[in-house]
């Protein structure tokens, strides 16, 4: 419906292309919604091109590497040697075709893409200015609006990601060649995954953090095993100091200044310094005031059950609607929000985000720890399995860290998982799917497991938690 | 029994339950479980939609006859929920 | 409590200690039986000690080198050389530390442990003849028995386990150095693991097979996938013959004949060859007979849902008790087995067994196929995911394979799954539970899945049976 040469109209207007807009506006075409997304920069937003796809990409290869390298045990004698150029290609060439991917599913879904950046020029429409000179612009006209701006990574003073020397990590993810030495400010997930690749690849890797652990907002036990691996292999922790500068050095590289809180300062030499201390979402560059919105004092947008904000008809996913900011969150919000636009009965009313750190080991969360289910009023019982158990663990030659499985103990339903090991990330999802499900213990012990599996640790914790296990002692 | 399911403010069911109980204007909170350890299935949200439904199209005294069972009951704003999807 | 000084009583006697036995053996005394568990071997059984861990570490090594010597387009070059007894000792390794686990376990949860070997004497009691001369034996007399001898290799007329050329998987998983050229008879899951294993380490390796396809038993969409990367690895198959005999070669190796049916011959030279053809269940050394027991045709001890006999207080579980031949099949039977027998309300009444074959790419299936269902009179709809359009897939460098689900379409109950590709033996546990639990096509894709993950594909999967699928068309 063309409301005029310069203006066109949609029913349903998404911003942002990234794993909650393209989510989004996919399923409001399959439900038969006239449906335009707009988008800046590239299709899958920072999960495919700068976050989530590149660095996975680079932890496998890391991983292979490094492991083809250190595997004299097994009888595996080899030195790989990693051409980054030639790594960043191959990293690329995954990043292309699913960005080229995306493309494709929306038009086959019959979503109207529009290359440009939209801002808000009252609460029922938008500017979109093209890309490059003498483009222009054009004014897009909605029923329903999705914002899916995303996040984008936080600044330090001191350090300004304009600065040849420092990188932010989408920066990190486009380097040509491994640096010597790597100074990283922040342990967060983010920090500790490219740490690790890194470190891996024969980079000297120093991690400088304000706070006294690694990945802040993890259970200690959780956390220690990855430090304990990472120390392994060579990063050097320094907790309690903050970044303050950077200035270049004497041997051409640069010396990173941190500082404690009582102004005690330290240095660290240096060839590049990535600054990975946390993501702010982008809500300042969209007139949202004249959509009658306004942000949170953290920049947030609130929203209800069904993605909405204030403004009933405009709905907030992903990175910019809250933490966890995590791809899988933004596409299940996309999902609803479009779903509620279309009249479906849908809602946010999931038991648990899952969340997956890449790190060696991985970790993969989902639901309550034991701590978190004693203040919701729960009275949990807890179950452990260490994969130094596990045989299938011990062949793949990769044994650090545990599964723990938390249920309530008068009623059996499982509550939360935390497990930290091979393959996290993919266990964690069976525990999903028992909490989603209302499981209890028994459910998960009753049901068969592949031998020899990891998957087996999910059920020998659940024993564990009942007092039959039989791998391991139950106390 | 529903008290203990929904400890903490959650509910134990499945979430094609929790969904249907939203197509039919069911506060699943309030449901009575008969699954494991008083999990709520699909056919307990159907039951409590048609006793909401029999009670708000019936008399006063056919729901007070039901009293008996308890947490099943019909609060207001379910009824008037129901009613509104019923339109 | 003794009865003799030759003799002495258990409540609970276990026969062979496998996954079947040592497990059903600790739960027995978990639940206050006295139980007393003879092995004539190792702890652990044939899983442990001869197949399923020996094989996967193998798997893992192999992977390894081969995939890191295979890298370039990962910007990875490694030139990886394998020490095969450097690898057989990491193997060995493992084994030892697990048996040496599994004999801990029994002994801390009061297991009695006789080594030897055990015949009936009558239904009450049996006599185990300890190894080595003049060792002795001993009569025990039980309450309640639980036969779990296990399968060993079966041969075909022409090839004795015993000649030196001949292997058995066993024989295989022994090695101390590479074969220049393998002949594997069999493309069953052990013969494909283990060709998999010695191409991915520079053997040359023949596979020859009666039937017209590998794995014969799994749909030919997921065979495929496996045969045509085992063919990309550079294994010969010819299908349709069978091992007929072997002679030595003139060129100090071996030559294999085979025959089709119409009678043509076919000669393979090779270094060694690989028998594997199936396995008997371990039921003709027992003297059942004096127990009143008397197994199939097949050589099995037919079992009901309680995992009883025909003779009330003897049970069967594991390889004896009939297919599938898997370890964990066996754990569960053992477990039900000594639930019942201590008056647990223990039933076998779980609605899959999943299986997993550790091929490259893996295969996970659990539950029905498409056919099966149709057969079980449910009307099936299938949505399927290929692994190539899998964020996670494409960052680990492996996107063959699919994952389809299977499910009613009327009530939208999962009834199956099927995996092939990247860790499929995992991914398969969450299918698992969702039929256990009863789940349905929307319980599955209302559960948030990690980011990025291979998990993600089942969900896909799922919402392609339901139309509704983001990342594939739906058709
Ligand atoms: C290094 C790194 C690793 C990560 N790893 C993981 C992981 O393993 N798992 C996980 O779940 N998450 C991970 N994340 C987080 C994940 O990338 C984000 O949670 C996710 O991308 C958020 O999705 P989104 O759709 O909300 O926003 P984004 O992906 O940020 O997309 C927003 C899009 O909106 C566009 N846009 C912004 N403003 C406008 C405008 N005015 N007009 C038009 N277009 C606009 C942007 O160009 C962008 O394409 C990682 C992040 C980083 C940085
Ligand atoms: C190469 C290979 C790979 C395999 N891979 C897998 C896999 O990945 N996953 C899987 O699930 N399965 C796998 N299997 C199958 C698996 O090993 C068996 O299903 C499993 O071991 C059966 O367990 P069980 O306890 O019934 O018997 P076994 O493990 O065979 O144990 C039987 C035990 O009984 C003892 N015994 C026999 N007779 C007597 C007697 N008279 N007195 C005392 N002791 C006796 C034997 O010494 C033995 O220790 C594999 C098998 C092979 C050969």
């Amino acid at each position: 419906m063309v409301v005029g040469d310069i203006s066109t109209g949609t029913e349903v207007l998404v911003i942002g292309a990234g794993p909650g807009g393209y989510v989004a506006a996919i399923r409001a075409a399959q439900n038969g919604l006239d449906t335009t997304l707009v988008e800046k920069d590239a299709y899958g937003g920072t999960c495919l091109n700068h976050g989530c796809i590149p660095s996975k990409a680079y932890i496998t290869g890391a991983n292979l590497a490094y492991d083809a390298g250190h595997a004299e045990e097994m009888g595996i004698h080899a030195d790989p040697v990693v051409d980054m150029a030639g790594m960043r290609e191959w990293k690329n060439g995954i990043v292309d075709q699913l960005t080229g991917g995306v493309e494709k599913l929306c038009k086959a879904n019959g979503v109207n893409l529009v290359k440009g950046t939209a801002t808000f020029k009252d609460d029922s429409s938008v500017r979109v200015a093209h890309g490059g000179e003498g483009q222009g612009s054009e004014t897009i006209t909605f029923e329903h609006c999705i914002v899916a701006t995303g996040s984008r990574p936080m600044q330090i003073p001191g350090f300004d990601f304009a600065d040849e020397h420092v990188l932010s990590s989408r920066d990190a993810l486009a380097l040509e060649y491994v640096p010597d030495r790597l100074v990283v400010v922040g342990a967060g997930y983010i920090g500790m995954e490219l740490s690790t690749v890194f470190a891996k690849l024969d980079c000297e890797v120093t991690v400088v953090e304000m706070l006294d652990d690694v990945l802040p907002g993890y259970e200690d036990d959780v956390a220690r095993v990855v430090k304990k691996r990472a120390e392994s292999l060579g990063i050097d922790f320094h907790f309690g100091e903050g970044a303050s500068e950077w200035r270049e050095g004497n041997d051409g590289g640069i010396v990173v200044a941190t500082e404690t809180e009582d102004g005690e300062e330290s240095t660290y030499a240096a060839d590049e310094v990535l600054v990975a201390v946390g993501r702010r979402p982008v809500t300042d560059t969209l007139n949202l005031e004249k959509a009658g919105l306004e942000p949170n004092e953290k920049g947030f947008l609130e929203t209800d059950e069904q993605a909405r904000t204030d403004v009933d008809h405009i709905y907030a996913v992903g990175d910019v609607a809250g933490e966890p900011m995590l791809a899988h969150k933004g596409s299940k919000e996309g999902m609803v929000a479009a779903e509620v636009i279309a009249g479906e009965p849908a809602a946010l009313d999931y038991q648990a985000i899952p969340a997956a750190v890449f790190t060696d080991p991985e970790i993969g969360t989902v639901g309550m720890t034991e701590g978190e289910a004693e203040e919701m009023g729960f009275d949990p019982i807890v179950g452990k399995f260490p994969f130094n158990a596990s045989g299938r663990a011990m062949t793949t030659g990769h044994t650090d860290g545990f599964v723990r499985i938390v249920a309530d103990e008068e009623s059996g339903f499982v509550l939360g998982g935390q497990i930290v090991g091979p393959e996290a990330s993919e266990l964690v999802a069976e525990v999903a799917l028992a909490i989603e499900m209302g499981a209890t213990l028994e459910d998960l012990t009753a049901t068969i497991h592949t031998h020899p599996t990891l998957a087996e640790s999910v059920l020998e914790a659940a024993e564990n938690a009942l007092g039959q296990a039989i791998h391991t002692l139950n106390r | 029994q529903a008290e203990s399911s929904a400890k903490g403010g959650r509910v134990f069911a499945a979430p094609s339950a929790r969904r249907l109980a939203r197509e039919l204007g069911v506060d699943i909170a309030a449901v009575s479980g008969s699954g494991p350890s008083g999990r709520v299935t699909d056919a307990d949200v159907r039951q409590a939609a048609e006793s909401e439904a029999g009670a708000s199209a019936s008399a006063e005294t056919e729901s007070e006859a039901q009293d008996g069972d308890g947490p099943r009951d019909v609060d207001v704003d379910r009824k008037s929920s129901v009613t509104k999807r019923g339109e």
